[in-house]
């Protein structure tokens, strides 16, 4: 299955570019995300983030659909 | 009737037209909060700030936030703009407006409304310090 | 610096121009308290205010407040103004301007300047009803 | 010794003036003035005061000087 990744602040700058898609195998969690961005990205270890499925925050054992909008949300500070 | 408005801007902010938006006339209280760049963060030099943010999740959030303050507080509007891009040092980059009655739920209300936008909104902060230093993106991961 | 101002208004308080003087370049937030007539009092139909003051004693007690209010947080500047007269619904009677480093202590300067305000300055308030009911002097004497 | 009373609100309204010279004697306390103006406006009996000497908020036994100033507060609401 396919998600859109949506990249925010340090993780944007890093991968150096604001959405990408991944290919993900069937049944795959949010871990699977974090796995594919730090193969393809390493420096984004060092990055702590959390999940967003479809608009709301997700626990890493969220199950992924095809067609998933996933953004990847480090630290936040509005206000 | 309570009403509840959050929308991002790119120019300067401008809490005076929320206020005036805000105000019924059953409204005793209007309580504004502007949160501004400062020159210092944790003891170091600030010389500006830039902002972005994921934002239909953060529409769609805070909206969410200002429904749940506005139920539990005897509140007439909350009226909720944030900047995005460059904010300079002394320019706004929040407001948030309360109507209300009474001045204790407009009070209250805009304190939780700051306190949850800060720990829930996907809204991302990079600051810029003077003397060379590296800029940094600020603030904490939130919570599920 | 801190600093403390109160005055006395005859016309259309502008809490804007209170604002832009308050700020310092080391505040992050300024808090603004606005009150305004309302249309309504314990159930009664309000149809205007008037205000009058020991203007002499009133500006000595609420300049003492501000230094005390002031003492007790990290704030900058504590501005305000009361306007006096009739007052028409819809208009603002009192503005609090607090600016600080950080939203907590002006939050909380700016609701005990309220509170004491209320309990302490000598000004008094007289409401108008509607349908014919008599003019009331409202309010609680203050105690030594 | 002579004070000078100041009258607002209500107590101004049934005086019809917002000052007026007390004469009272030799060591009187606020009291005295209380009685004095119940003397002149009955009607003031009804309004419930405290009141201020030389600007500050003083008990009914305050020790009263020839030229204070004593302001007469009824309620007070401002904001």
């Amino acid at each position: 299955m396919r998600v859109h990744v949506l990249l925010f602040a340090s993780l944007r700058e890093i991968a150096g570019d604001s959405q990408v898609e991944f290919e993900l195998g069937a049944g795959a969690t949010a871990v699977a995300v974090r796995e594919e961005l730090a193969a393809r990205w390493p420096a984004t270890r060092q990055v702590p983030y959390i999940v967003a499925v479809n608009q709301d925050y997700a626990t890493d054992e969220h199950e992924l659909s095809d067609g998933d909008e996933v953004a990847l949300v480090p630290a936040i500070s509005g206000g | 009737m309570q009403r509840f408005e959050f929308s991002f801007c790119d120019g300067p902010l401008d809490a005076r037209s929320l206020e005036v938006r805000a105000r019924r006339d059953e409204d005793g209280a209007v309580v504004t909060f502007v949160g501004v760049t400062r020159n210092h963060h944790d003891g170091r030099s600030v010389v500006g700030l830039a902002y972005e943010a994921y934002e239909a999740m953060a529409v769609a959030r805070v909206l969410a936030i200002l429904a749940e303050v506005g139920g539990g507080h005897d509140v007439g509007r909350i009226l909720v703009e944030h900047r995005l891009g460059e904010v300079p040092i002394g320019e706004a980059s929040i407001a948030v407006v309360v109507s209300a009655p009474h001045r204790g739920p407009a009070f209250d209300a805009v304190r939780e409304v700051m306190d949850r936008i800060k720990r829930e909104a996907p809204i991302f902060k990079k600051e810029f310090f003077g003397g060379g230093e590296d800029a940094e993106w600020v603030g904490e991961v939130p919570r599920v």
